[in-house]
Formats: structure tokens, sequence, C-alpha cells
């Protein structure tokens, strides 16, 4: 196994991890937080791909992980005030007790 | 001679390490480095408690300690003995953890406190050639580290299940979150005229002389507020009076701290302590050319000793501030933080770029001056505008 | 082209767009409206003042330059027709530029004192500011439509300010009236205009040799003939003038300008005594080379056209008419405005007997005078409390000295008092230019008792309001003494306090600028050193006081010194040395001769003239109308709509039964399905997640499928 | 393969495995800040020291405070008594198994996996500094204007609804 294979199946699994507690819990923060890993998973690929791939003096994927980063923090900032407002509403987080958008 | 004095202790490491294989050699540097931090700065840190209750007890009109000596024998040091029972009183004391308590968090506070405190010295060069890991981007080091104290400020006030911890948490961070945007704006008016992250780096840019005048970057108009700046946002992230809100013990007992006794007290203590003279550090090296001498003819006196006495005198200063300004209100604390120091922040960086891209004569020094001057004026117009007096309304929580 | 010329459309579009920013504004802020107004009226002034330089000091042939640019495209023979719009600088334009904005900044100025306690004073400014925009864009217009559409802009305000206390019947009838008045006027512009388009194909002014005016379309328009042999261009010339009889209120047209005297006194001083009304003069003046083709060289170099003897006649008969009518008027404001009248005719028997430059100058040299004589009013009755009768006031030279002043400067102007007085030197170039005209000298003979009249009402006027006794006092307490016998006491005390009063500087300043301008102007224009009339023919003006020079005009100078002389000795005799003891009681000439003074005071019953044939003509054509319209039109109208009912009925049945229960059907079964496919949205995001997680396994599997593959 | 990084990667993902399962939700966003602490020690073993820097700087100073706080203000700072996982979580753990099988047999099996390990690329601040300004400064520009923009727009989501409530609030704080 190649040290970017190896990078790669980290970021597999914290995909997988973050995805699974998207998918499964109920609260909102939580769905939150396993959106932040899978991103933070992809951003994993990005480096591995940047160090282990044919041109990193280029620093594309170095540079895409940044604007990666910056995005996340607008992400959580307005994903966390949503959930306040919601909270705010109905009294709950709990992403299955909002479910009026439906058809 | 001088010169090798000054490099006295890197070439005491280089001779210790050069009996090794190569191999082990970085590992065991490092291991050395980490011995000199922890061992100089705790007695630092000892020899400041001291000296604070001393001169809080001079500007209160007592006497503060000046009993305990050197144990064991008649010699009393005018009471500079004291950290001695006090550090033994501490270690000894029974380490309560509340029932209701989380007890594992409640446990890694402390820890989570200390390890990016003593990670933040990693970085900082005490001396000419004296920097124990010089980061290209060490200045994004010093911050992302300290960032993390924000985690375990907010482990210790949770985990305690109690009302005082849990406000005086809050009240950390909230004030340290708020006063981290002008710390690190002040920062980068440095970096930018630098031209570089690297701590080095900046001490270097600052080791010229003109008419035997240093270049530190304090003698600039911008360098000047920068380090104003700096300096009030360091009072408030190490939580010192007139910022210790935290730990305003009329109010909040000991803030998040309060549920903790003995061992993890005194971890928690020196954490702060530590954090203080870490961020006094990087200050010096910002902005008062951190080891290099102020004139040029007093360069015959060790780095390692210009860095720790300026360092001793901010200490000085903070206590000074300590005996004398009151506490401020939260809201107070808040407004000045975002309608005062991050707008001045946000000129002073413009003024930093003017003064880059202006020639290296007067009149960049009346454009900087008279920009900074009329930010000034109006900013500490409209921070007074809102003081309202009147009569005060309490808002409940729902 | 010098740099003024491209930027001239600043000095009207400047007070356009102070009218809007006033007219976009809820709060009354009233120190922004006049500064608005004031400030681009003094920007204006300015620029004018720099076109005015531009123009100076061309020795050889007038200064002259356009600037037209295409404005719509329009059909016709060509395919790329376009309709130009432009303006015009020369000394015509730039001496009334300097005149309209300087006189009108004074005026503003005046208003803002004169209108202080005024309700809608934002309204005031805004009409005032729209105003002067229109009158700047008549001045500077290169083009008859762009000058028609400034017209109608000027008529339109006019309307607008004459009503401005529309609360007033009186007000609202007179805006009503003038409006429609200058309307028949301005019908007679627009068709001259459609003739003069049809005949030349442009409407600019000027333009390198192609525009209206010059020689090769002047050509054209002369050679045709039309009814009665009259070349196009007399018709054309005539039609045009009728537009300038509606504005300046020539006979028959000008019933409408004394009833104007309705709006605020500044509106009067402006529009109806220096700007707006000249206009008409103006547009002669600016025609001038279409009246004038073809006459025959007469006397002094000036042609003799039928136009030009139409306008002559018709401003001599104005002259003299209105000024026989004035003296019998009682209201302060009614006598100035006949008092306007009479000189715009000396205006237009001017520009008919001696050309451009003399109606000219006598236009400049009255709207300084008469601006001042108006303000000057609005001062008097500013200070005696909304009092208009001259009857009612009297020795107000002791309350009001400064007005007092000015006023004695305006009238001795107007009155052409000799020598040191503006008004002197240009009615006695038309007076000279009169007597030497070929055709007749009756128009010269009218003017002069036009002049005699003139001196005479204006002393009756100074007379009634400036000496004697202030007899405002009586009729109110006389009021509150039969009314309330028993707190006479009291009413005489708070009469007492109603006593004229000085007006504040803001008013009196203006009217001293004013004033000085009124005895200053007539340097520009004495025979001995005829400036204007060299400024505006293009030559440079020399002092030239040759004997033979004096000797031709000072017989003239002195028979008109004397008429005046004896026009004020006259009226001093009748009103200011004898003064009339109470407000009620007869006047000295109805006392002499009760039938001329009826006839004069109800104006030669022109009116009542109207009233009984044109109105009531009117009223007749009008009830034929409703008449149509009820009986023809509205039968028409019924068929139509019950034949439309009808059929909306049979489409409402096939509507309702056919169409909509198809769509009824449809629209069930589309709910149908989409219920069905909404159980698929539960609302919870979770839920698409995890699809979405099991599209992207399937994605991978397809990419890795293609890629084996 | 150095066994540091092999210890970094398993911190790394115990510590987001404990952040998605943990019941509490306070340790799960301390779990979560050992995670990403655990993604900058693999960024620096990567050779992006900058990158791994503002990980820290980001994730643990700002965005794990961040979630701390929201969680203290909806009140979920105890563990629930009720279930914490979705009625259909069987399936959801279902679907993230396959999608990890599909990765990895992906990366496992896939071609385009260069054998050899290249030298470590050089990223120093300055390097990074003169790319964003000027090959990239387009992006970071849209970044400043997209981050001014989700700062209004959670200000204003958060933002008490009540604007008569609000309002005397105010009044109350000055």
């Amino acid at each position: 196994m190649t040290p970017l294979q190896a990078c790669l199946l980290i970021s597999a699994l914290l995909f997988a991890i973050g995805f699974a507690g998207a998918v499964t819990r109920r609260h909102a923060i939580l769905v939150l937080i396993g959106i932040e890993l899978m991103l933070n998973a992809a951003n994993l690929n990005l480096i591995a791909f940047w160090r282990f791939g044919p041109h990193p003096e280029a620093l594309t994927g170095f540079i895409f992980v940044l604007f990666s980063m910056a995005m996340a923090g607008a992400e959580a900032a307005v994903g966390l005030a949503l959930i306040i407002a919601i909270y705010r509403h109905k009294k709950t987080s709990n992403l299955d007790e909002v479910k009026e958008l439906k058809g | 001679m001088f010169d090798k004095f000054d490099q006295i202790f890197v070439t005491a490491l280089h001779w210790l390490v050069s009996f090794l294989p190569e191999g082990l050699r970085p590992f065991v540097s490092a291991l050395i480095c980490i011995a000199f931090v922890m061992s100089v700065f705790p007695g630092v840190f000892a020899l400041t408690t001291v000296l604070e209750r001393k001169i809080l007890g001079r500007i209160q009109n007592r006497y503060g300690p000046n009993r305990v000596g050197i144990p064991f024998t008649k010699i009393r040091l005018c009471g500079f003995g004291q950290f001695i029972p006090d550090g033994i009183k501490s270690l000894t004391k029974e380490d309560i953890v509340p029932r209701a308590a989380d007890k594992v968090v409640h446990f890694l506070a402390p820890v989570v406190m200390l390890v990016p405190v003593l990670l933040a010295y990693a970085v900082l060069p005490f001396g000419k050639h004296m920097t124990i890991t010089d980061y290209d981007a060490g200045l994004l080091f010093f911050f992302a580290v300290g960032g993390a104290v924000e985690v375990s400020v907010f482990m210790a006030g949770w985990s305690s299940r109690n009302k005082y911890s849990l406000l005086g948490a809050m009240r950390a961070i909230a004030q340290m979150v708020s006063y981290e945007i002008p710390l690190i704006l002040s920062a980068v008016t440095v970096v930018m005229v630098v031209g570089s992250l690297n701590l080095s780096e900046i001490v270097k840019h600052q080791n010229n002389y003109t008419f035997g005048i240093a270049h530190w970057h304090v003698f600039t108009p911008w360098g000047l507020v920068g380090f104003i700046l700096f300096f009030i946002a360091s009072l408030a992230e190490s939580n010192r009076t007139p910022f210790d809100l935290p730990e305003a013990e009329s109010e909040i007992i000991a803030g998040y701290f309060t549920e903790y006794s003995g061992f993890k007290f005194a971890l928690f203590f020196l954490g702060e302590y530590l954090g203080m003279f870490a961020i006094i550090g990087l200050g010096i090296t910002l902005f008062l050319g951190g080891w290099t001498s102020p004139v040029s003819f007093l360069t015959w006196i060790p780095s390692y000793l210009w860095f720790l006495s300026k360092l001793m005198t901010i200490v000085f200063v903070f206590i000074w501030i300590r005996g004398t300004l009151p506490r401020l209100r939260m809201d107070q604390l808040m407004n000045f933080a975002w309608k005062f120091m991050l707008p001045l922040a946000l000129i002073n960086i413009l003024v930093a770029g003017i003064w880059h891209y202006m020639a290296a004569d007067w009149p960049r020094w009346l454009v900087c001056s008279a920009i900074i001057f009329g930010a000034y004026a109006i900013l500490g117009r409209g921070l007074m505008q809102n003081q309202n007096f009147g009569k005060r309304i309490y808002r409940y929580a729902e | 082209m010098s740099l003024i010329v491209k930027y001239l459309w600043l000095i009207p579009v400047l007070p356009l767009f102070a009218a809007g920013i006033i007219a976009v504004n809820k709060q009354p802020k009233r120190k922004l409206a006049a500064s608005l107004a004031i400030g681009s009226m003094a920007i204006g002034f300015l620029l004018s003042l720099w076109a005015f330089a531009a123009t100076l000091g061309h020795g050889e042939g007038a200064f002259r330059e356009v600037f037209s640019f295409n404005w719509i495209q329009f059909g016709g023979p060509e395919p790329d027709k376009w309709m130009q719009l432009g303006w015009v600088l020369d000394p015509l334009t730039a001496i009334m530029l300097v005149m309209v904005t300087f006189v009108g900044m004074l005026i503003f100025i005046f208003s803002v004192g004169y209108m202080a306690h005024d309700e809608n004073f934002m309204r005031f400014f805004c009409f005032l500011a729209l105003f002067a925009s229109g009158m700047l864009g008549v001045v500077i217009a290169n083009n008859l439509f762009l000058f028609f559409v400034s017209w109608e802009i000027v008529g339109l305000t006019s309307y607008l300010l004459i009503g401005f206390w529309y609360h007033k019947p009186s007000a609202a009838a007179a805006a009503k009236k003038a409006f429609i008045t200058t309307r028949i006027g301005d019908l007679g512009l627009l068709l001259g205009m459609v003739w003069l388009y049809a005949e030349t194909g442009t409407l600019n002014f000027y333009d390198g040799g192609k525009g209206c005016l010059e020689s090769g379309a002047l050509a054209t328009m002369l050679t045709h003939a039309t009814i009665g042999g009259m070349a196009v261009s007399t018709m054309i010339g005539l039609l045009i003038f009728l537009g300038a009889v509606g504005k300046s209120g020539q006979v028959p047209l000008h019933v409408w300008l004394p009833d104007a005297m309705e709006g605020p006194t500044p509106v009067s001083a402006l529009i109806h005594a220096a700007t707006m009304v000249a206009a008409g003069v103006f547009l002669v003046a600016r025609v001038y080379p279409l009246m004038s083709v073809g006459g025959i060289i007469g006397a002094h170099g000036v042609p003799v056209t039928t136009s030009l003897t139409v306008i002559t006649w018709v401003g001599a008969i104005t002259a003299i008419f209105a000024a026989s009518i004035a003296v019998a008027q009682n209201d302060i404001k009614r006598i100035l405005a006949y008092s306007t009248v009479s000189q715009l005719g000396y205006m237009m028997m001017g520009l008919g007997v001696g050309g451009v430059a003399v109606g000219m100058f006598h236009l400049i040299t009255h709207a300084f005078f008469k601006a001042l004589l108006f303000l000057g009013s609005g001062s008097v009755i500013h200070g005696c409390h909304e009092e208009q009768d001259v009857r009612k006031m009297g020795g107000l030279k002791k309350y009001m000295p400064v007005t007092f002043a000015v006023y004695a400067v305006g009238m001795l102007a107007l009155a052409g008092f000799p020598l040191f007085f503006s008004g002197f030197w240009s009615k006695d170039e038309i007076l000279h230019h009169a007597s030497l005209w070929s055709v007749s000298k009756i128009p010269f003979y009218l003017g002069c008792t036009g002049a005699l009249f003139t001196a005479f009402y204006m002393t009756r006027q100074m007379g009634l309001v400036f000496f004697g006794s202030y007899r405002g006092h009586e009729e109110k307490s006389s009021h509150g003494h039969s009314a309330h016998d028993h707190s006479h006491s009291a009413h005489s005390a708070e009469s007492h306090s109603h006593d004229p009063h000085e007006s504040p500087a803001v008013m009196t300043v203006p009217l001293m600028i004013l004033a000085g301008f009124a005895i200053l102007l007539g340097v520009i224009g004495t025979p001995a050193w005829p400036w204007f009339d060299a400024y505006l023919n293009g030559e440079l003006a020399e002092l030239h006081i040759k004997f033979s020079n004096l000797t031709e005009s000072a017989g003239l100078m002195g028979a008109s010194a004397l008429i005046v002389l004896g026009g004020i000795g006259f009226g001093w005799v009748l009103y200011g040395k004898r003064q009339r003891k109470t407000a009620t009681e007869k006047d000295v000439l109805e006392a002499a001769q009760p039938a001329i003074y009826k006839l004069l005071e109800n104006k030669y019953f022109i009116d009542e003239l109207y009233e009984a044939t044109v109105i009531r003509f009117n009223a007749f054509a009008a009830w034929l109308c409703d008449f149509a319209d009820k009986w023809i039109f509205g039968g028409a109208v019924l068929l139509v709509k019950y034949l439309t009912v009808g059929a909306s009925w049979l489409y409402r049945l096939t509507d309702e039964n056919v169409v909509n229960g198809g769509f009824d059907v449809g629209c069930g079964s589309i709910r149908g399905s989409g219920g069905i496919l909404s159980r698929l949205h539960s609302g919870r995001v979770q839920t698409y997640l995890r699809i979405i997680g099991v599209a992207l396994v399937a994605l991978i599997i397809f990419l890795i499928w293609g890629r084996k593959a | 393969m150095p066994p540091f990084f092999i210890i970094t990667g398993i911190v790394t993902l115990l510590g987001a495995a404990f952040a998605m399962s943990l019941r509490n939700l306070v340790h799960c966003a301390l779990a979560m800040a050992v995670a990403f602490s655990g993604i900058a020690a693999l960024y620096l073993q990567l050779d992006a020291q900058f990158v791994g820097f503002a990980e820290i700087l980001v994730y643990v100073g700002a965005i794990a405070i961040l979630i701390v706080f929201a969680i203290l203000l909806t009140r979920s700072g105890e563990a629930p008594e009720k279930s914490v996982l979705t009625s259909g979580w069987m399936a959801g753990i279902a679907v993230s198994a396959m999608v990890f099988t599909m990765l990895g047999w992906a990366v496992l099996n896939s071609s385009a996996i260069p054998k050899e390990t290249p030298p470590a690329p050089v990223a120093t601040v300055k390097n990074v500094g003169d790319a964003l300004m000027t090959k990239f400064v387009l992006p970071l520009e849209i970044i400043g204007l997209v981050l001014t923009a989700a700062m209004i727009g959670a200000v204003i989501i958060a933002l008490k609804e009540d604007s008569q409530k609000s309002k005397s609030e105010d009044g109350g704080q000055q």
C-alpha cells in the first residue's frame, strides 16, 4: 500500500463515518458535525493528491483546501444560525421533528 | 567575547548533542529544549506569583509576603521563598471532584489547557539563534495553538456542573473570541511590513540601528498603535484585570475553575501564567524587537537577558494595571472590542500598507500619524457617546 | 465651438433638477428648496455671464454659435430624417440669459421673504424653478420645436403659479383664463410651426445655412404665394406673431394678464412682468428675419413688411389702450398689470418700427424696472397686511422709506423721466423710430399719448400710495364700530398695531439692486453711445458725441420729456397735492367725467364682450357636443354594450360546461399523481441524504464499470 | 509508512467515530475537536504545514467553539432519554458501509495511483501567499465576499424575529 492509498483510505473511512453519523443521528448539530467530517475527508483527499500528485508546485490542491476551509467556516456559521432559529421556533433540534417541508 | 556569552546555551546544546549518534540528535535536542522551557518558565512563574503579591501589597499599602526565605536556613530573601510553601500546599491538597461532574472531561481540562500553552513556546525566539522550532508559519502556529485554550476553558466550565463555572466559561470564551480578532489583526500589520510569518525573521527585521536606536516596530506610528492594541488584547486574552470578568470573584467566585482544587487548580494557575508569558513574549517579538537591544551601545548584553528583562517589565506593567484599574462590565468589554479595537486595528492595517508603500521620508510619518489620530478621535468619540450612565435595566434569561 | 456653447444646456437644466429635487422631497424642507432654486439660478447667472462674455468683442458680424443634435428619427422622404434639437448662443440669447437669470435670482431671493409664512413654500419654489427652466429653454432654443416645448412649460407654470392659491375661486378662475387665452395664441404658433416645417423641412433657426431663418429658406418662402397674394413667409410670420400676442398680452388677447395678478406678487413680477410675457417679444425678435424678409428698406435701414406693419399697429393700439385703462384702476397690482400690457405694446411697436435692438432694449430695461415695481408693490402689500386697494393706502412714505425710495425710482423709470432713468432712453428710442416710420405717423402719436397716460397713472399711483395720510385704519375701525360697538376701544388699539411696516432685508435688498439697474441700464442705449444696438448687430460701439447726432434726436427728446413732465405734473396736481380724505371717496376723474371713467374702469367692457360672444358661443358648442354625446354616440355605445353582454353570456355557457369541465378532470388527475409522488418526500433531510448515499454508490459503480468496459 | 502516520490516522478515526456515536453532544463536539487535531497532524505529515495550522485555527479554535455554543444555546448539553438515532438508522449504516466499501475498493484497485512517492514539495508561506495573490486572487476575493455574505446571513437568521421585543431589549442593553 502506497502512502497515497493510505491517505485515501483514511479519508474514505472518515467520510463513511461522517456520512453514517449524518444519516443516523437525530440531532441537527450532529448532522452538521458529520458534514464537517465529510468535508474534512475531502480536504484530506485534496492534500494527499497535492502531496503525491505529479505537480505539487502548482499548489492547486493546497489552495483549494484553504478555500474549502473558508467555505466550511461560512457553512458552519449559517448552519448553526439556522439550527438556533429552528430551536427558537419549535423548541427542538431533532431533525425528524422538523418535517414541514414535505409534499 | 560577548558573542560567545550570548550564544552560550546554543553552544552547550550543540556540544551535548554531538556525543550522540546521528539519528538520535534531533530527538534528544528537542527533549533538551522541552526540558529547558519546562524548567525556566515555571521558574519565572514561581517568581512572578511572589512578585505579584508583593507589588500588589505595595500598591495597596501593605507588606505582602516578606517572611519565607530559603527553607531550613535563616535567609529570608525579602519573602521570595514564598513560592515553595505555596507550591507544596497546592500540590498536596485534596483533589475534590464534584459528584455531578463529568469526570473525564473534568480531569482532561487542565491538561488540555497546559499543552497548547507550552506548545506556543516552541516558536518564540528567546534569544539569538534560540528558537526551538523555526517554523515558516510560526505566527500562525502560535495563534492556532492559542485557540485550543478556549476548548479547555469550555471543558472546565461545562464539566463542573456548576452555574458559576459555566457562566465563567462562557464569559471567558466570548471575551477570548472577541479579543482574538484585534490581537491577530494587530499582528497582521507586522506580517505585512516584514513580509514573513516567521518570528525569527520578524526579530531580524528589527535588529537594525539608525542613530544608535533600534528599528523596533513600536517606534513607528502603526507599530505603536499595533502594540497598544496588542497589549490590551493580550490583557483580555490572559483574563487579567481590567478584563478579569471570567474570574470575577465578587460575581462568580472563580469562574470556570471554581470546582477545581489542589493539583488541577495549580495546573490552571500555571497555565494561565504561562499563557500570559507566551503572549507577552509574542508581543515583545512582534513590536519590541524580541531579543534585540534598544540602543546599539548595549548590544553586548546577552540577547536572552534582553528578552527576559522586557518580559518582566511587561509583567510588571500587567501587575501594576491589576492593582490600579477596576473591572469592566460585560457590555463595555464587548463594545470596546467590536466598536473600538476592531475598527482601529483595520485602519491600522491600512496605515501599515501606506507605510510600506510610501517613500521612507518624513511625509509618511505625517500621513500615517494623521490617519491614526483621525481614526482614534472618531472612534473614541463614538465609544464615549454610547456611554449611557442612566438607570440600569436588567435583562432576564428566558 | 467654444466651451460655453457646448455646456449652454446646463443653464436651463440646473433649475429643472432643482425643481425635480424639490418635488420629490416629502418633508417640507424650506431651506433646501430655497437654496436649491436660488443656487441653480446663481450658477445659471454665472454661466450666463460667461456666455455673455463669449459674445463680446466680435467686431465683424454678430457672434453666433449653435449646437444641434439628433433627437428622434421620423418619416420623411429621406430614410434618416432626424428631428434635431439644439441651442444657439448669440447676443440676443446672451442678453436675455443674463437678464432672466439675474432678475430671476433677485426675485427668488425676494420670494424667500415674501412667502416665508406660506405653508406651500416648497411647491412654490418647485414651480418657480420649473418656470425658470422653461424660460431659459425658450431663450437658448435654436429650434422652434424646442422653443415650443419650453414655451408650453412656461405656460403651464404660469397657470400653476397664478392658481397657486387655488382655494381662492378668483385665483382658480384667473389661472384657467390665462391658460385658455394663451392657448389661442399657441394654436397660431403651432400652426405656424407646422407650416414652417412643411415649407422648409427644418425647424432649426440657424444651421450653417440650412436653418429656417437663413437666406436659403427665407428666399424659398418669399417666392411661394398663398391666400390673397401674400407670401408664405408673411402668413407664417403672422401665425407665429399670434403666439406672441397670446403670451405677451396684446390686444385682443390681453384679458388674461390683469387677472393673472391673483398669483403671488413675486410671480407677477417674474412671470407677468419681467420674463414670460416678454417671451412673446423675444419670439418676434428671434424670428425677426422671417418677419422682415422681402421688406422695403425704409428710414434708418429698417425694413417695412406686412407682418411688421401688423405688429406695429397691434403694439401701438395695445400701448394706448392699456395705458388708458390703467388710469382708472384702483388695485395696485392691476395698475401695474395694465402698465405691463401697455409697455409690451411699446416693445412690439419698437420691433415693428425699429428692429430687434429697439424692442429688445425696452424689453431689458422694462424687465428691471417692472420687476422692481412689482416687487415694490409686493413689499407694499406685505407691509399693509395683504391690502391691494390703493384707496386704502396712503402716506406709506413715512412707514416704508426704503420701499418708497426704490418704488419712486421704478416709477420714474417707467414714466420715462428724462436723462437719468433707463425707461426714458428706451422709450425715446421707440418713439424716435416711430416718428420716422414711413407707413404712418399715427403709431407715433398713439405712443406719445400713451407716454402721457403712463406718466399720469404712475404719478396717481404714487400719490395715492405713498403721500397723504394712511387710510387703512378707517374702514377697519368703522367696521368695528358698527359691528361691535361695545369693544370699540379694543379694536382701535388692535388696529393701531396693524400699522404698515417696512419689509425685511431679504426683500428690500433685491429691490435696491433692481433700482440701481433701473437707473444705470439707460447708459447702454443712449443715442450718444448706442452700445446695445451695436452689440446686437455685432458691431463695435463707439462713443460718438456728434453734434448733428444730438440735434437730430434732441428735438424729440425734448418733446417726450415735456410730455412726461406734463403727465407727472398733471397727476401730481390731481392726486399728489390734493389728497383724497377717505377710502370711499369718489375719484377726481370720476367726479369730472363719470361716463369715461366708468368705461375705463370696466376695461372698455372687453371681458363682458367676450362673455357675451365668445363664451356664449362656446357654451352653445359645448351644449351641442353634450347633446350629440348623450344621444347619438351614447345610443351607439348602448347598442354595442347589449351586443357584448349577449355574446359574453353565450361564451360563459360554453366556458363553464365545456372548458372548465375538462380542466377540472385534468387537474384532478394531476393532483392525484402528485399525491403519489409526494409520499417520497417525507420532509426528513436524512432520508434524502440516504438516497444521495445510494446514488453515490451507484455513481462509483457506474464509473468503475465504465472504466473496465 | 511511518508509524506516527498510522497513529495519527487511528486517533483521527477514533475521534470521528466517537464524535458520531457518543450520546452526549458536548462529548461529541470534543471528540470532533480531537478528530480535527488529528487531521491537522496528518496535514503536517503530508508537508502541508500552513494548511495544518489553519486547520487547527479554523476548526478547533473557531468551529468547535461555535458548535459548543450552539449546543448550549439549544439546551442539548444533556444526553437525551430517548433514542439518539433516527428511525431508519440501520438503512443509514448500511448505506454508509456500502459507500465505504465502494470507495475503499476503488482506492485499492485504482490504476491511477502513482507507485513511487515524489519528494516533499515546497509550500512555504511565501509561495502560498504569492499564489493567492496572483493566480488565485479572484477566488480569494469571492471567498471574502462569500464569508461576508455568510456572516450577515447568519446574524440575520439568528436574530430575534419579534421586533417589538428586540427593541425593548436593545433599550435594556444600554
